[in-house]
């Protein structure tokens, strides 16, 4: 039972963080039906930008959120503006071609400027230990855990309630008519990747708290598997995302610590396959419709 | 039949040429070594066409498949066939049945889902393969698997590289790689003017990764020692790179694709670490200014089959 | 069309022949190295490691051979972490007629770049490449490191005789070779010197969570964890058994012989022990001077490959001067009974028909912040 | 009444289909023999494509028969269906974008070629005959269709008559038995109506095929069908010459609500 609470913990600590991720995906994903395989290395980048800021200027945690988040976002919106906007009528492969160029030279920059030695991510948010019993959880754990719940609802709330979001929600839906409805395209899709990144850059603040070791190529496992959870819940969808990275993140957690740990990945992808060939378009995904 | 001798002398010559560097061994070994690699990446890249090009999906997985054909084809010629140059072939081909016997598991997932769908389906299939060898000690889990003779020469690369164009080509331009190529455009209509979509998707499936297992064991024939690492998703993702480089839909783009590719980054190497940094960019550039790649979808030569007007 | 495709590959050809046929004077070295990839760490001390070596021999003049005085230039090739980019690298050098190749350092790069050398009569020598598997029926292939095996046997010796522990647990990466390879070891000779392997854990390279093992690892009622993982995953595993509730001691393997690993598992690798080449407090004057230079020079402490590369190199430069030729045949047979060789990770020797050299091994432990030298074991044989 | 007769090509009865709540189609009934123009009219969303889907297999009906040529071709997959010859177009057209005129076509007669695998593989001669049959009769179809010269050309370059053609001409590929056109007289205007009522009308008597016709263009219908059947709601609320239909309440009251009105185009 002790046990049981603690594994939860844990899960749901790795799972909010996949999800996070995961919405960003899906959220560029919902408006322009692109995989961001660049995604997963934005992340990395705001978990090095947080680092820098703490390391060289200082700065308390409830300031490096912020900046973080409103640095990572300019730099997602400027990647789509440079590099996927010029493609936007071009056929999807050759953005997602593009995306995992951007990645690597991503990846590769920040291997050239850092240098490839890992980093000690700074205790930003301290750590203590509460315990109530046998029971205990440690500060950083319940902040990632809350912090990514408050998030997921407030993008909730954004995309259900808010003129940007609504108009979001229409681009998704139909991006030829939504024009025509007097949304303005560009906008709205950087307002997106600016949100998508941002909520990137803040899981790669929770990841430094929660692991802290970093490394330039330490985007690129967190954002397939980010990916993996966006598809599972059924790409495009708010609530699958979130949906999809908790339960990659119980899996994950669950496998390990009921099966022999070495087939960890192969019991994760198997059951991945699983849940495709029953519902292939995710968990939330609408049915791909057979209209003729 | 044969009304253009161009098609036959050409190879004929090539492989002539590759068996006297082969016995004479006046190539320069380095050379000798890129261009192998080059034939290599040709088959993966022109094979992975035939799914991610003409069919219109995005697999993720090539490598598992290439992982699949290299171990299998090393298990054949070390284990099972007399260790001599002569089952060389026969064990490539094994490898390849192996890999196209993959292949089918992916197709079967592939009759419900598509796209992205699909192209998870395949990485979780690569993430399953690659953990299945780490945990096979027979094969030498991560450690590798060791002692692979070095049958690959030039002219094998050759040959096998000429099979699997000549084999593309000639599926691409029949009956099935119309099915294939109309599934790309418009699946539901291809059922409705009598196409057999399964039927399409699994020969796509297990031609493609059968050649990729091809590849994997001149791969493994190669270097000697294979272990799980080597086929894993950056393998994928120089594939799909190069496939995409040349252009989808295109045996010849293929073949630029994977010479220009490989090339470039042995060129480039002195560039050290900022090759990464090149390399990216110029491929971001070329998708903004040939979004479809270098050869944007069309043929060239021989590998596009001309219509007979009369 | 045609043309076009031509006018891309035919000065691209042309640049890559160029490219392998300058000339000059030097004796040429090859560093094949990971310079990006999953350990671009691993290649950038290499390399740093390399041309340190390089520049104190040419700052003395170069080396004397029989008839002249020669400098050493070195040629860095990034084999990215891909074991067809070692052996193309190695291949490479074959065509540039190096007189040796240092590197690559992963053994799933070495061992190809192994059959590489092998087969053109390229010596090469592997700083890092622990696998038994690297140097077995090769005449030319060498390393500067102890294999696994070795390595394996010393620490379940350790824990079981020093430490008088006798129920061990080991969490390893199971996708990763030198991981796996001695975590298998230990395992074997742990239970065949009388003690028990209560846990074997795994997980894959990449992975930050290592909870769910960690707490089963608790739950076997382990006395010591073993983790011989690479020194940037161990600070997070050794976090997160400690909030686990495991309170034993831990040990781990060479691969925590990095500084880095004080600065990344601050507060947490406190009296801990791992078996590595060399204790920086006990070191020679030779590897002190090396630890000061190298420090001076890149602004961090050399970690186990900077100083095994240093071997390495030691290693072929007194091999060349010993053969007073740069003729790689002849530099061959001197090293391959160098004797006595005093290296930074200490005092080597090969033996006819054997690439691994035999060497004394130190457990360290980390106390106060620092490395600490706590025992030493000498060779099998 | 009794046992189908010869003259039956295609028998459908009682076919019934809903999506989730909504009854699409329900009990629909329909007997083609070999020289029928059927049309199914009805206003928008009255279920005729569901029909047609239901006919070719898109859609396995909840209940009911379908019976083609004396066999029950009920819940065979659509290749297959499509095989023992019925054959479609589409409301909005779906040609193979990508490929040119002739493959387009070529692609109707997939179920034609039986040749291996192997086959194609090695370019054997019964690869190359069977290959050479179809190319013939493939440009004798496009010749009919005035597309000969166009044939090399890729099915998104061509003008919007011209693609309905093509369609047209991929659906008659295969050699069907009856072919099912969903609204081919969409967005042409009346003297283009009548080129496509002469090529309808061409094709039926040069490859001896049924017809069943969903169409909005009275114009089209009144000219080709001998027999009409009008859906509402999934509903069929009459059968019968199409003379007849202007002075059908239900049929008036379907389209224009209960207010009369003129009905005619």
């Amino acid at each position: 039972m002790i046990s049981f609470f603690h594994q939860s913990l844990n899960a749901l600590q790795l799972g909010s963080i996949y999800a996070l991720i995961a919405l960003g995906y899906t959220m560029v994903y919902g408006v322009l039906r692109l995989i961001n395989f660049a995604h997963g290395d934005i992340f990395m980048i705001g978990s090095y930008l947080a680092l820098f800021l703490a390391v060289y200027f200082h700065l308390p945690f409830v300031a490096i959120v912020p900046l973080t988040f409103a640095a990572i976002a300019f730099l997602g919106v400027s990647i789509e503006k440079l590099a996927y906007r010029p493609l936007r009528s071009a056929p999807r492969v050759s953005a997602v071609i593009t995306a995992l160029s951007v990645g690597i030279f991503l990846e590769t920059i920040t291997l050239a400027v850092a240098g490839p030695e890992p980093r000690k991510f700074p205790e930003l948010a301290g750590y203590h230990l509460y315990k109530a019993g046998a029971f205990a959880a440690s500060n950083v754990q319940l902040l990632i855990i809350s912090a990514s719940l408050l998030l997921m609802a407030a993008l909730e709330m954004f995309v259900a309630k808010t003129r940007t979001g609504m108009a979001m929600r229409a681009l998704s839906w139909d991006k030829f008519h939504a024009p025509l409805l007097g949304i303005n395209i560009d906008r709205i899709i950087s307002y997106t990747f600016a949100i998508g990144t941002g909520l990137a850059s803040v899981a790669g603040i929770f990841v430094g708290l929660a692991y802290p070791i970093i490394d330039p190529y330490m985007g690129i496992m967190v954002g397939w598997k980010a990916f993996v959870s966006a598809v599972i819940g059924g790409i495009g969808s708010i609530k699958g995302a979130v949906a999809g990275g908790f339960l990659l993140g119980i899996v994950e957690i669950i496998s390990a610590s009921i099966l022999p740990s070495s087939y960890k990945d192969m019991i994760v992808f198997g059951l991945l396959l699983l849940i495709l060939l029953i519902r292939p378009s995710g968990l939330f995904g609408l049915p791909m419709q057979k209209k003729v | 039949m044969f009304k253009k001798p161009l098609p036959i002398i050409l190879p004929a010559c090539g492989l002539g040429i590759c068996i006297l560097c082969d016995v004479l061994n006046c190539v320069d070994p380095y050379i000798a070594q890129i261009i192998m690699y080059i034939g290599i990446n040709i088959i993966l890249t022109a094979s992975l066409n035939l799914v991610n090009g003409y069919m219109g999906e995005f697999s993720v997985g090539h490598a598992a498949f290439m992982a699949v054909g290299a171990y299998g084809a090393s298990f054949f010629s070390l284990s099972v066939f007399p260790q001599s140059p002569v089952f060389f072939p026969l064990s490539l081909v094994m490898g390849g049945i192996f890999a196209g016997a993959a292949g089918l598991l992916v197709a079967i997932p592939a009759f419900k889902a598509r796209d992205d769908y699909l192209a998870i389906i395949t990485l979780a299939l690569l993430m399953i393969v690659k953990s299945a060898f780490d945990n096979l000690p027979f094969f030498g889990g991560p450690q590798g698997y060791y002692g692979i003779h070095k049958f690959t020469n030039l002219s094998w690369a050759f040959v096998w590289t000429a099979v699997t164009l000549v084999a593309l080509r000639n599926i691409v331009n029949s009956n099935f790689g119309r099915g294939i190529i109309a599934v790309r455009d418009d699946e539901i209509a291809a059922t409705l003017v009598s196409i057999n979509t399964k039927q399409v998707k699994i020969l796509a499936f297990v031609i493609s990764s059968f050649f990729a297992g091809i590849a994997g064991g001149l791969f493994a024939h190669l270097i000697q020692f294979i272990n799980p690492r080597t086929f894993s998703l950056v393998k994928s993702t120089d594939i799909l790179l190069m496939l995409y480089l040349g252009g989808s839909g295109s045996l010849f783009g293929s073949i630029l694709g994977a010479t220009i590719w490989t090339i470039l980054l042995e060129a480039l190497r002195f560039l050290g670490i900022w090759r990464f940094v090149v390399a990216p960019l110029a491929l971001i550039a070329l998708m903004i200014f040939r979004p479809l790649g270098i050869m944007g979808g069309k043929e060239l030569g021989w590998l596009r089959q001309k219509e007979k007007l009369s | 069309m045609i043309k076009r495709a031509l006018a891309i590959i035919l000065p691209s050809t042309f640049a890559l022949l160029l490219s392998s046929c300058s000339k000059s004077d030097a004796i040429r070295i090859g560093i094949n190295a990971e310079l990006t990839g999953s350990v671009p760490v691993v290649g950038k001390s290499c390399v740093n490691a390399a041309a340190m070596a390089v520049d104190e021999i040419n700052a003395k003049g170069g080396i004397a051979l029989a008839d002249k005085t020669k400098k050493v230039e070195l040629l860095v090739e990034d084999n990215e972490d891909k074991a067809e980019s070692a052996a193309a690298v190695a291949q490479k050098f074959v065509s540039r007629r190096v007189v040796a190749m240092i590197g690559p350092n992963a053994s799933r790069n070495a061992v190809p770049a192994a059959v590489v050398a092998e087969s053109n009569n390229l010596i090469m020598i592997s700083p890092w490449s622990t696998n038994p598997k690297l140097t077995e029926n090769k005449k030319h292939v060498f390393r500067a490191c102890f294999t696994d095996d070795f390595q394996g046997v010393v620490v379940a010796a350790f824990v079981f005789k020093k430490l008088g522990l006798k129920k061990a647990a080991v969490l390893f990466d199971v996708a990763s070779e030198y991981n796996k390879g001695i975590a298998e070891v230990f395992k074997a000779e742990f239970t065949r010197v009388g003690g028990s392997v209560v846990s074997f854990e795994s997980y894959s390279t990449g992975d930050k969570d290592f909870t769910a093992q960690l707490s089963k690892i608790k739950a076997s009622g382990a006395e010591v964890l073993f983790l011989p993982n690479y020194y940037n995953e161990v600070p997070l595993q050794i976090q997160q058994a400690r909030q686990q509730g495991f309170s034993g001691p831990v040990v781990g393997s060479d691969s925590w012989g990095s500084e880095e690993i004080l600065k990344l598992g601050k507060g947490v690798m406190e009296g801990l022990y791992f078996t590595t080449h060399y204790a920086p407090d006990m070191a020679t004057d030779k590897a002190k001077k090396f630890i000061a230079d190298y420090q001076a020079r890149f602004g961090a402490r050399p970690d186990d490959v900077a100083a095994l590369t240093y071997d390495a190199m030691g290693m072929l430069i007194e091999s060349i001067r010993k053969a007073g030729s740069d003729d790689p045949a002849k530099v061959l047979s001197k090293l391959s009974t160098l004797s006595e060789f005093g290296g930074v990770t200490g005092v080597m020797k090969f033996t006819l028909g054997s690439g691994s050299p035999s060497k004394s091994a130190v457990v360290i432990q980390i106390k106060n912040d620092a490395f600490t030298y706590f025992d030493s074991v000498n060779p099998m044989k | 009444m009794t046992n189908p007769s010869s003259l039956h090509l295609i028998s459908v009865s009682n076919l019934s289909h809903s999506f989730g709540g909504l009854k699409a189609v329900s009990n629909f009934n329909l007997t083609v023999n070999k020289d029928d123009i059927w049309g199914i009219i009805g206003p928008n969303g009255a279920g005729k494509t569901t029909v047609f889907n239901l006919l070719t297999g898109v859609y396995r009906p909840d209940s009911g028969n379908v019976i083609y040529n004396g066999e029950n071709i009920n819940g065979l997959p659509s290749h297959k269906i499509i095989g023992k010859g019925i054959s479609r177009t589409f409301q909005n057209i779906r040609l193979f974008r990508s490929m040119s005129i002739l493959d387009n076509v070529r692609c109707g007669s997939y179920c034609r070629l039986g040749y291996p695998l192997w086959s194609a593989l090695f370019r054997s001669k019964t690869f190359s005959r069977m290959e050479g049959e179809q190319t013939a009769r493939v440009k004798i179809l496009l010749d009919e269709f005035g597309l000969a010269d166009r044939m090399l050309e890729t099915a998104a370059s061509l003008p919007y008559g011209l693609q309905r053609k093509v369609e047209l001409a991929r659906a008659l590929a295969s050699g069907p038995g009856l072919l099912l056109l969903d609204e081919p007289g969409a967005g042409m205007n009346p003297s283009e109506l009548d080129g496509l009522a002469d090529l309808i009308l061409r094709v039926k008597k040069q490859y001896g095929v049924a017809i069943i016709l969903i169409e909005h263009r009275m114009q089209l219908v009144m000219r080709l069908c001998g027999r009409v059947k009008v859906l509402n709601f999934g509903e069929t609320i009459f059968e019968g010459d199409p003379c007849g239909l202007a002075g059908n309440e239900t049929v008036v009251k379907a389209y224009f609500g209960d207010d009369n009105g003129a009905f005619v185009n």
